[in-house]
């Protein structure tokens, strides 16, 4: 496989597809940059922690490894290890992530 | 590789439904969007603390939504697979995260948040690991090999530089003489880049050897500590937001390997988020980032040395030497800073406030932008303490009041207050904002002794003419101040 | 019907290249994503004067990227086709666009780009038309056919609502009179609506026959005339706005039809920024959007009568009159409306405040969201005359300061200035925000006679002790003020 | 075809494609609502018209069904003329847009 303009090369493989992917990924950006600069002092930690918590998505890729937990090949093993990891990593993330960040959310409260 | 080409991770992106899941595969397709839609009005809710807690529940709501959707969708469904091992990662995962939540005190938040950030790295890697691995001996797409290798190295940096980080901050004195940069440190760093790159491209060439991805993962894994092992204990915070940019894009590329739009969606969110953090803290302490990552920040040999500030000039104040400056104040402002966070005084710090406020004295509390050690964390802790945000006013509003200011009373501040950062340009503060207390009728100032912040550089605040220094830790000084102005 | 199943139109979007173009179809997907993003960063642009020039560069930028990706993409090349044609279209429609673009006066703002979201409403669907015609007699998609039927409906509606917009605009005050709703408006809207529906059912169900899309415009296009004609000539602006996020609709649904990314991302940009500014301008009229649509908003027959409120309490002015209020004040605030862009007196203006500036008098200008016929159409024609945009003063900042003002000089305003918002909750536009233009110490108001506003409602500002009526033209009666204020 | 349920049955034809439209419509309306809140009142006009050239980006779609000139089917004549006027009905929008509102927007400046 050549690697120079490995980017184009790229595109030329997953066809649209990636194009597509890649618009979502720009639109994505652009969204989080526009919200969070919104985002005022007081609330950067919750703000750290809570969007930590977003980045436990990857529990999702974690699942999906899974169906690995059936598989036949070479190294379907290791895969399947590798899934179990993923996923209680990210379900610890995920799971404590949003407990803190509420418990810390809760206690801001205006009195007015 | 290309993780479409995997049967049943294929199934999820492609077409075809598997008879017996309860969701198709374009079912499945629209809850991921929907829970897309959740994380972004999640992150709009964080925009206002009134809207804040609702976020975050849309924020988990949006997770739930997406763990439905894998579970319920056509992937997981006429597959043998070990359900057991499902429910246990499950709940080891769910059982060790609540009670982390629930226990960590306050102040304990950085170190918190380093490590969820560690975890969620590991758990891209570990997944765009899994797809490979299963994906070896099929042919494979030069998006998902390049979307692994990135996955691999973000991941595993991410990892052990959170766990660095996190030691670092569990105990920042003893740790921070220890590492400094050891000789090559750079040339070390940027051959591990380059030997990880390397692999890299191995990867993208020939994708049927496990063994390249697992050097990826090695070598960002000891780059990560190379990387962050030098930086100092104070400088964790941006190191922080940092990777927790790093564990959004891991998860972004972990969403490239398997074709997912919601992981890319919510890994591109955390990924500006942690950038425009980083961004505001760099500005905050007057740094460029590859100082904060490159840089050593130490005590500058060639600056004043402390004896020359306060020899002779600094004034000790007893609690009832303070208690008497109260007397016929009018307006109060309380400078935190991290000293505050080490002695937890937050709540004895309130309850001096509510007895002020019981004296019509007006109280406001001087939130600088970087004071403590995480951005935002005197709110954080002042919020538990019951404090209303109303009270807390940002550097901007308060700095141009302090002349009306009778008493500012600074508990366990030091950098932020240091007037050094507008009068000398040589110091390592130089330009840094800080909150201008020595303009202040009166300052009283609570720390242990003094030495100096996290800058390492005598503080003249300490030795002006209306400057009291109240020696002691933060809480025990506040509890005696208290305890005498009860007894007026 | 799915364009991806037309050959040429495909090619686009697939995989494959056709030899002979310059571009491969992912090369002209990526160029399409990097003009997304330049409108992205146009819009950005528009968030602050200062980069606005910039942003709108950025937008043409973007456009000229698209059409460059287009032509030298895969889809045009290797087709015989009639080169002309095409050179034609572009040239007739360059050449008019420009000629519009460079003769049009600022007053005429709100016509053009009526006009000009006709056009795009209209082009968006002759494009569904074009790719459901070629697609007759291909197996289509049910995606493909809704956007079709989607794009028709809204391109069709669009484009003749935004010319009876157009010339409601061009001669507001004959027209106003005239349309009125015809009996069974409502019902005969509401059946227009249901037809065009109906007519888009059958194209989803078969999507062989011609006339069903012919038919879905066409009701549309009837549809767009019987909305807009009872709307009052003045509420014009809303309706265009709204329009205006039709449009964009009209390019999304189109994108949706053509599978291309590009039209779907600017076309929601256009979407949202359409349903902003209505809501922004519904906000500051103090009325919903679905009263501007069908309400109607005459003279209330219940309010005060004109006599009651004027009669024998008008104080009318001459010029010499009102140049002597001038003597010794201090602060000036001109207070632009309607009028003066009818009057076409903007530059008459920044002589007159050149000139009270030149005598030390404080001048600043009180900009209502809704002054005018078009959200920052006061902003539009006062830059034109090179005032300066930092003595633009919004409402909710001058309105406090009122009280300190010497001088109110109104031009052309009236319902903007009309204190019966705040005082009768009756009125026809109670509750609109106002600004407190009778708070200041002394008022002039520049009119050709006592009619009303928009509104059709007197103002008792007009009636005030403290008021000075200076009748006429808005242009010419500031110009003898200007002469007499020369010879003092 | 059946219509009820259409929703779910429109993504069940065009794949996961329609969903990664949707998914972009989605983000770039996100885009779209948080950028333009930030438009200051001054340049609502300006915004107006720069987004009316925005929305002549059908211009490309209109490019694209010229190649229905060279078509041969039934309806290739009529959709040949409807391609010519989108093609200069988009035109006119695009550059006139563009024009005028870079014309106004020059005139916007700080003497400051
Ligand atoms: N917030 C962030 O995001 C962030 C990120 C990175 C870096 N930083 C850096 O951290 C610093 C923060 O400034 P700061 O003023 O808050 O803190 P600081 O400059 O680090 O000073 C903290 C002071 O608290 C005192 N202290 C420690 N324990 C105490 C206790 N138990 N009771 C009372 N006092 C105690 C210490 O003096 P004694 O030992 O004499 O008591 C010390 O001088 C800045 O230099 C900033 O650049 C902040
Ligand atoms: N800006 C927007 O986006 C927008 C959108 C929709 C509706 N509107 C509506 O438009 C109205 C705008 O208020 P406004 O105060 O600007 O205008 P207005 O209430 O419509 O009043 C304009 C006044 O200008 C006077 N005038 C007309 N030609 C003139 C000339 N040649 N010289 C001097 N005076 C002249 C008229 O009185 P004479 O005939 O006596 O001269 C009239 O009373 C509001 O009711 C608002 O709700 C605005």
């Amino acid at each position: 496989m050549e690697l120079f303009g490995c980017f184009f090369v790229a595109a030329a493989d997953g066809g649209t597809s990636l194009i597509a992917l890649l618009t979502i990924f720009m639109l994505a950006v652009f969204v989080g940059f526009e919200l969070i600069t919104k985002v005022p002092p007081t609330l950067h930690t919750p703000l750290m922690s809570g969007s930590n918590a977003i980045s436990g998505i990857a529990i999702v890729g974690a699942l999906l490894s899974v169906v690995a937990l059936g598989g036949e090949g070479e190294h379907a093993g290791m895969a399947r290890w590798l899934g179990f990891f993923a996923l209680v990593f990210a379900t610890i993330n995920v799971v404590g992530g949003f407990l803190v960040t509420h418990r810390m959310l809760a206690m801001f409260r205006s009195k007015k | 590789m290309n993780a479409l080409l995997i049967l049943p991770l294929a199934q999820a992106a492609s077409g075809e439904t598997t008879s017996g899941s309860l969701l198709s595969a374009q079912g499945a397709d629209l809850l991921y969007l929907i829970a897309s839609i959740f994380f972004i009005l999640g992150i709009k809710g964080l925009t206002h603390p009134r809207t804040a807690v609702r976020g975050n529940a849309f924020g988990a709501i949006g997770m739930l939504i997406a763990v439905a959707a894998t579970v319920a969708g056509p992937a997981l469904s006429g597959h043998a697979f070990d359900f057991t091992m499902i429910a246990a990662g499950i709940a080891i995962g769910a059982v060790l995260g609540a009670l982390t939540a629930l226990k960590v005190e306050m102040t304990g938040m950085p170190q918190l948040v380093a490590v969820f950030n560690g975890f969620g790295g590991i758990a891209s890697a570990l997944v765009a690991g899994g797809a490979f691995l299963l994906a070896i001996g099929t042919e494979t797409s030069l998006q998902g090999d390049i979307a692994t290798a990135a996955s691999g190295l973000i991941g595993a940096l991410t990892f052990t530089g959170s766990i660095v980080a996190f030691f670092k901050l569990l105990d920042l004195r003893s740790l921070r003489k220890i590492p400094g940069a050891i000789p090559g440190q750079k040339v070390l760093n940027g051959l591990l880049l380059l030997g990880a790159l390397w692999f890299g491209v191995q990867l993208v060439q020939d994708s049927s050897q496990v063994s390249t991805y697992y050097a990826i993962c090695a070598i960002a894994a000891v780059l990560g500590i190379t990387l962050t092992t030098p930086i100092g204990g104070a400088d964790m915070p941006v190191v922080i937001a940092l990777l927790n940019s790093y564990s959004g894009l891991a998860a972004a590329a972990t969403g490239f390997v398997i074709d997912n739009n919601v992981l890319i969606v919510s890994g591109s969110l955390v990924g500006a988020s942690g950038v425009i953090l980083t961004a505001i803290m760099c500005k905050a302490m007057n740094r460029s980032l590859t100082n904060v990552i490159f840089g050593s920040l130490g005590p500058s040999a060639d600056g004043p040395s402390a004896d020359d500030v306060y020899g002779g000039k600094v004034k000790g104040a007893s609690p009832d030497e303070v208690a008497m400056l109260f007397d016929g104040a009018q307006r109060v402002v309380v400078v935190p800073g991290y000293g505050m966070a080490v002695a937890q005084a937050q709540h004895t710090v309130r309850d001096l406030a509510n007895l002020l406020e019981a004296r019509d004295i007006e109280v406001e509390f001087a939130i600088h932008p970087v004071a403590g050690r995480m951005p935002g964390h005197m709110n954080v802790l002042l919020a538990e303490a019951d404090i209303d945000y109303d009270k807390l006013k940002e550097m901007d509003e308060i700095n141009p009041t302090f002349e009306t200011v009778d008493v500012a009373l600074v508990i366990g501040a030091n950098d932020v207050v240091n007037p050094v950062a507008r009068t000398d340009p040589q110091s390592p503060i130089a330009g840094m904002p800080v909150l201008d207390v020595d303009k202040a009728r009166t300052v009283v100032v609570v720390k242990r002794s003094l030495s100096p912040g996290f800058a390492g550089i005598p503080n003249p605040l300490f030795a002006m003419d209306n400057t009291y220094m109240m020696f002691g830790d933060g809480k025990k000084a506040l509890i005696e101040l208290i305890g005498v102005l009860k007894e007026e």
